[in-house]
This record gives structure tokens, C-alpha cells and sequence, in this order.
């Protein structure tokens, strides 16, 4: 499937074209599920003045947290970024910008951006400062508030599986933010644990179709642990 | 006597019913996973994908990729199916959920709640709460009832930033158990042992007091 | 697991508290992955006044076209109605009123309903009659229509296997509305083709999870084809 | 000589590229896949929820839970996925089909276009046309370029209920390949042995006709 073929060999393939100041959309929950090499190589390019589409902003020292150190992230889109001394840092001395997102306004806000739906109403956060400044109307009875979808330049994503085609699995709650980022970069990168040939992973089964995928590459994974715990 | 973090736990366990799809925010409501009524069955939801949440692993089992939404390692229960945060917010979002329960710093007579921001101190963002409470049905806040000055943390009107407006119910507090409605607190339960003066006197906003004020029990 | 389990042994139990003049939302595209029974038990139910929310009507005879006969269905939301002679007649008589609704809205309000997302903005029919009366919006230099969710009072879904608990897994193309349907429904009915135990069925792989499902029955399915075309 | 309709599947798989994600509509759109040039791999995208549509089955492979878009029984190709009618509009919608060919009653010179509905005839309704029209970046119509009687269905202004504003840029009648850009028809192709005083004649939008129009080839 010559067309079809998005396997790439190495990093540099895998985030060419990713410059200064794009938007990049980055799949995982805390540590979980993150495309570890993919931002490992956003941190050795040296870009800067990124805009960073994420639940979290990872830890010191590991997952976005790694782009702090350089203060390569100018703008942070999350929903908790409490995890991390650099960011806290970098906010309180104003060179860093946040934008504070319910995160299920943010899983909406992303899959609208792949899916072509410009804005939505959502009854989250009527009331509260993040509808300052938006648009409210009631619908029975009810207030929502009116959000807008989130696109970039880039996504980077991190599934189990993929084969050559770029058809993508997830595994367990590693999923997380994957899906959705994969629909709503206009590059698509995805860093995988495992290649397959086509027709290896079940199409009932395909959690996200190649369709969205543009590059896949396959990384080796720390899959570090933010809290340990264990029945006593 | 104030109810302890474990009896907090225990009194809200008594909300649950069998067949049960249940959200428990991070902290105390975690908690009441271990006091779910002998012979019921209830299914946590946890936001960032997984629904059917089991105990914490052993060394054996544990697994970087399945975590809550508090970021712990977990397992998963039989029966259990995983998704991505998208279709967890539709649960959410689409009032799904049978049972919310989360903490708040402050509680108010019209149903609001602030439980994520605290001006002049560092905004660590609001996580999936302000999409839990302004969808749910059937929101439990657990929290104490004062705050460690003694200043009442059931206001007229919250001081803080609100997580939702209009939106919460029932309060389970170390000293009672109150609904709201109609504007005011409604005193329905009292700590063991707590009298109904201590509680009237730690709730800055409008209580009703009935005649009787029974002692919770667990 | 007692409180979860959603099965349920005939048909009445099935479509308990289904009624007059109820919005029932039905899965499936043409006749592929379509709740047989439960149309069948509407039908022998002789129900009437129904809103059907479905993306076609059926043929004649099969399908949602049995609901025609005895004129029980009162309005359609549909995407196409064009197989059904019987659907014809009524439409033209005035007995039967139609609210066309283009396939990628239809599949979406639903979804929307399902998921307490009141409205989103759609660019899918700008311009033309679907648009008329709604709200319009320019988003970056392209204009949307503004769509309201749907929901029902009863949704009516056949997937390939459930559990017990309800958690659901569709085969092929038969998924197609079912899924959507599911979340939609204040009460969602499942008709199966085969009920395992739970933890049977891959949590990596569960298309709808159980917490949609109030109610799971197993039936039969002639699965009649409407268009057989086969390789010369 | 008019375009056969297998001629006119022919001349739009030129615009096929290998490795676009195509939605064919129902009809001619549908013969295109039978001429993807050798060498080249596309993937057929089916709007109720198949991407990778494979062959006709056989009677031995038929199976009624595999249909596509056109309720016709198929095969899935190695490579497939099936997904949600939801997310299917998803792939559309959100633009990432390559290449999406459909029929027309007419096209007119601002890109309009008329597919679903004549008035007074019944209205069978739009299925997924309006989406695909509205969404597609790159979006091929394929007609006859008049009517049986001879009128053009290349309009100044459609008069049939639109399917999509502004949305058309490339058409491949039986006449000519045309595009649409700055409110005009270019006439770039014409069929063999078709002349261009007879598209001219059979245009009635206006038509911008270059000083040499190359006949299709295939």
C-alpha cells in the first residue's frame, strides 16, 4: 500500500515542518499515555513560543514539563497544571500564559476540531469565571455556554498499536486525550509501541482510523508512574 | 463530635444504591469506595477514561497505562470497559452519571460551589469538576463545615470563584447533613453527638432547623 | 452483579412503559443493524403517535415499514425515506410529517443529545432549505448553521453482544446510528444477538459501555438485505 | 461523442492520487473505483461507517452487517476500520476525505449546487450529501452537461433547492471538465470529438473558453 505507508525511521521525519510558535496538540493524562520521544525531540529541536494543547503539562523533568526547562511553551491549554515547580514558576513570573479549560470542555473542544463543528453549547462552567466573556442562551430551562473548538498545527499522539496505515489502538486509559488529538492536527503524528501490517488489527476493533494519522513512528517508551499506589 | 475523614466517607456511602454508576472526586469522596453496603454493587467512573474502577494493584499487576482521574494506579473491575475523555465527558456531560460526589471549600444557600480557586494563591485549574457538577443530578459535596479559624464554609453567598452556579443539593459536612433548596440549608441530620446550636452557629447561611434533628447513623 | 444486570426474558419487559405519542429513537441504516424484535413489538404493541428518530423508514413490510401499515408512526427524522411505497403514500396524504435532516447532523444531534450538548454549529446545509429559520455564523470566514441535539424517550438499539452489565459490542456496519442511539435515550433497549457473561468482552474493545443500557434483550434477526450485489 | 457514464468514472479517477481516503457518491461516482490507475491505492470512505470498502462479495462471502452508503452488500479491503455513523461525519465534516465525487441536477457559475430535491416530485431526502458538499475541500460533480431536453444543468443561478452554496470547484460532465472560480465556468477539457461551440451552446452560466481546449484523454 505505497500511499498508504506512514511509517517513518527516525524523529527528525517524524516532526518535520514543526517550527516556532505553531500549535501543537499533545495526547495523555498526567504521565499516562504521552508520546515520550515525540517531545523528547520537541526539546533537542529547541523550537520555542509553542502553544501546547494538553490535559497537563507533565512533571519536572518529564513529559511537557521537559519544555519548560528551556521555557520553550509560550502558551499552556489545560485543565491541571498543578504538578510542576517550573510551571509554576514561569506563570507566576508571567513568561508563560495558561488557559485554564474544564477538561471536558477541553475532550469536546478538541474533538469538535476534528470533526468540523466550530462551536458547541456546554452547560459547564455557567457562572464561573471561564464563561466570562461568552456567549450564554438557555435551552430548556437550562443555561449553557458557548465554546469554540481547538485545531493545531501538529498532533502528537501515543497509541499501543498501529499498523503501516496508521490505523491506531490505544490500550486501557492510556487512550485519554489520544483520539481526539489525532482528529484535530493538521499534521498527525503518532508514536506507537508496536508496528503491525495492515489487516493485523481487527477493524471492528480500530480505535482511530488512518484516515486522521499522517506519520508513525516507533518509540520506546519509560511509561513513568505519577502516583504509586498499591493495596496495603 | 466531628465526623472523621473515614465516618465522612461512610455517611456519604449511605447515598449509594445498588446498580449505581458513580463519580468520586479526589480526597475524602475517594474514600467511599471502602463502605459501599454489603451486597450492593455500584461502577466508578473515572474521568479520564474507564468506568468499572477496581482496588489499587499489587506489584504484580500494576500498570502505567491504567490510572484515575486522580492519577493513582488502578485496576479495573470486571466488567469494566475503557474510552477516551471525550466519550467519559458524555457520560458526564449527557447527566449519565448516577452519583457525583466531590469536596468544595465553599458551599452557598442558592447552590453554588467554589472548590478550585483561591485568588492571590497559584491556579492549578479546575480539572473535570466544573463538568461534573454542572451536569449531574445527584451531587453529594462532602467537606468541613468550618474552616480550621471556625469561620463557616456554608455561605449565603460564596466569596470564591464558583465552580458551578446553582447546582448542588446535598452537603454532607463533618457536623451534618443538610439539602439545599428554596434558597436556604436545610438542617436533616447532625453528627453524633454534635449539637443543632454548634451547627446553627457554623452556618453563616439561611438554616432551617426542624423540630427534630435526628443523629446520622452509618 | 445484581443491580447491573440489564437482561430481560420477552419482549414486554422489553418495551415496558413505551406508549402513545413517545419520540423513540431506532438504530440502524436501511435495514442493516436494525432492533427487529423491538420493531416488531411496537408494532404488535399498536402504539401510536409515535416521533420516529431514525435515519431511514424502513422498507415496505421490514423494518420501521411495519410501523407504517397500521399508521403508528405519526412524524419521521430521517435522512432518507425513499424505499417504502407505504412511507409514499402518507407523506403525500399529510398522515405522516417528515423532518428531513441531512445524515452528518442527524448522526451528530444525536450524539449531542446523547452527550448534554444542547446545540453546535454545523456547516452542513448552509445556503440551502435546511437552513431555514436557523441561526447562521461565520467562523473563520466560513459560515455554520446552528443545530439542536436530539434525544428520546425511548431508544431502541441491536448490537452484536452484550454482557449483562449492558456493555455493548456491534459488528461491521451494523454499528452505524446504534451507538449514538444508546446515549440518547432516557430509556435504552438492546437487542442482541448474543448475551455473555461480564468480563467476556474486551474493556479495550467495548463500543458502548453499559452505563446507556437499561435494558438488554437477546433476539432473533432474518437480517434482510435491501440491495444484494454480488461480484460478477 | 458524449461521455459514456464508464468513460466519465474514467476521466474522474484522473483525479484520483494514490493514497487519497475518496467518498464516491451513488451511481457513476460509485464506477469510479473500478478505474484507480494500476500502481495507485486509494481508500474508499462509506459515510454510514466503513472506511476501506472492498469488492461485491461473493455469494459465499456476502454478509448483511457489511453494506455500504448505497445499502449495497460489500466487502471491507485489508486496512479497513468500521466506526459510528457519528464518527464517520467526524472524517467528513472535519475535512479529511481527500476527494469526494458526487452527482447533480445542476451546478451553477458561483459553485452551488442541486442534488436532492425537485419540488413538486417526492422528496426522498438528502442522506449525506450535504454534509459531504459542505465539508470537502476538494470536491469532483459528475453530470450530463444538459438535460434530455437539451437544457443546460451549467447554470447562471441553480433553480432547484440547493444541496450546498459555493462549495463546487471541478466538474466532469459528459461534455467537458470544467472549473469554477471567480463566479465563472472554465472550460478546460472537452470530450473527444466533442466541439466547443457545442459546450458553449450547452452552457448556459457563464463560460470562459481559452484559445485551445485539449480533448480529454484517459
Amino acid at each position: 500500500m505505497g500511499g498508504f505507508n506512514k511509517v517513518v525511521s527516525n524523529y527528525d521525519e517524524a516532526l518535520e515542518g514543526l517550527t516556532d510558535n505553531m500549535t501543537v496538540m499533545v495526547g495523555g493524562f498526567g504521565l499516562c499515555g504521552i508520546p515520550e520521544g515525540l517531545i523528547g525531540k520537541m526539546k533537542t529541536m529547541g523550537i520555542h513560543g509553542l502553544t501546547c494543547i494538553s490535559n497537563n503539562a507533565g512533571v519536572d523533568g518529564f513529559g511537557l514539563g521537559l519544555l519548560l526547562e528551556d521555557k520553550q511553551i509560550k502558551k499552556m491549554i489545560a485543565s491541571y497544571v498543578g504538578e510542576n515547580a517550573l510551571f509554576e514558576k514561569q506563570l507566576l513570573s508571567g513568561e508563560l500564559e495558561v488557559e485554564l479549560t474544564p477538561q471536558g470542555t477541553l475532550a469536546e473542544k478538541m474533538r469538535a476540531g476534528g470533526a468540523g463543528i466550530p462551536a458547541f453549547f456546554t452547560p459547564t462552567g455557567y457562572g464561573t469565571p471561564i464563561a466570562e466573556g461568552k456567549e450564554t442562551r438557555e435551552y430548556n430551562g437550562k443555561m449553557y455556554v458557548l465554546e469554540e473548538s481547538l485545531t493545531a498545527d501538529f498532533a502528537l499522539v501515543k497509541a499501543w498499536k498501529a499498523d503501516t496505515m496508521g490505523n491506531l489502538i490505544f490500550r486501557k486509559t492510556a487512550m485519554n486525550f489520544n483520539p481526539m488529538a489525532a482528529t484535530a492536527g493538521k499534521i498527525t503524528v503518532v508514536e506507537v509501541e508496536e508496528i503491525v501490517e495492515p489487516g493485523e488489527l481487527d477493524p471492528n476493533h480500530i480505535h482511530t482510523p488512518g484516515i486522521y494519522v499522517n506519520r508513525v513512528i516507533k518509540g520506546t517508551f519509560e511509561k513513568r508512574i505519577e502516583q504509586l499506589t498499591l493495596t496495603k | 463530635m466531628a465526623l472523621t475523614r473515614e465516618q465522612l466517607a461512610q455517611r456519604v456511602a449511605k447515598e449509594l444504591r445498588d446498580g449505581y454508576y458513580v463519580n468520586l472526586g479526589i480526597g475524602i469522596p475517594t474514600l467511599v469506595a471502602n463502605y459501599v453496603p454489603e451486597g450492593m454493587d455500584v461502577m466508578l467512573q473515572s474521568e479520564n477514561g474507564l468506568l468499572g474502577m477496581g482496588e489499587f494493584p499489587t506489584e504484580e499487576t500494576v500498570d502505567p497505562d491504567l490510572i484515575n482521574a486522580g492519577k493513582q494506579t488502578v485496576t479495573a473491575a470486571t466488567g469494566a470497559s475503557y474510552f477516551s475523555s471525550a466519550d467519559s465527558f458524555v457520560m458526564i456531560r449527557g447527566g449519565h452519571v448516577d452519583l457525583t460526589v466531590l469536596g468544595a471549600f465553599e458551599v452557598d444557600q442558592n447552590g453554588n460551589i467554589a472548590s478550585w480557586m483561591i485568588p492571590g494563591k497559584l491556579v492549578k485549574g479546575m480539572g473535570g469538576a466544573m463538568d461534573l457538577v454542572a451536569s449531574a443530578q445527584n451531587i453529594v459535596v462532602t467537606m468541613t463545615h468550618a474552616n480550621k479559624k471556625g469561620e463557616s464554609k456554608l455561605l449565603k453567598e460564596c466569596t470564591l470563584p464558583l465552580t458551578g452556579a446553582g447546582c448542588i443539593k446535598k452537603v454532607v459536612s463533618d457536623l451534618a447533613y443538610l439539602e439545599i433548596h428554596d434558597g436556604k440549608f436545610h438542617l436533616v441530620e447532625r453528627a453524633p453527638g454534635v449539637s443543632v446550636e454548634e451547627i446553627i452557629a457554623k452556618t453563616e447561611g439561611e438554616l432551617v432547623v426542624p423540630d427534630h434533628v435526628p443523629e446520622m447513623t452509618f
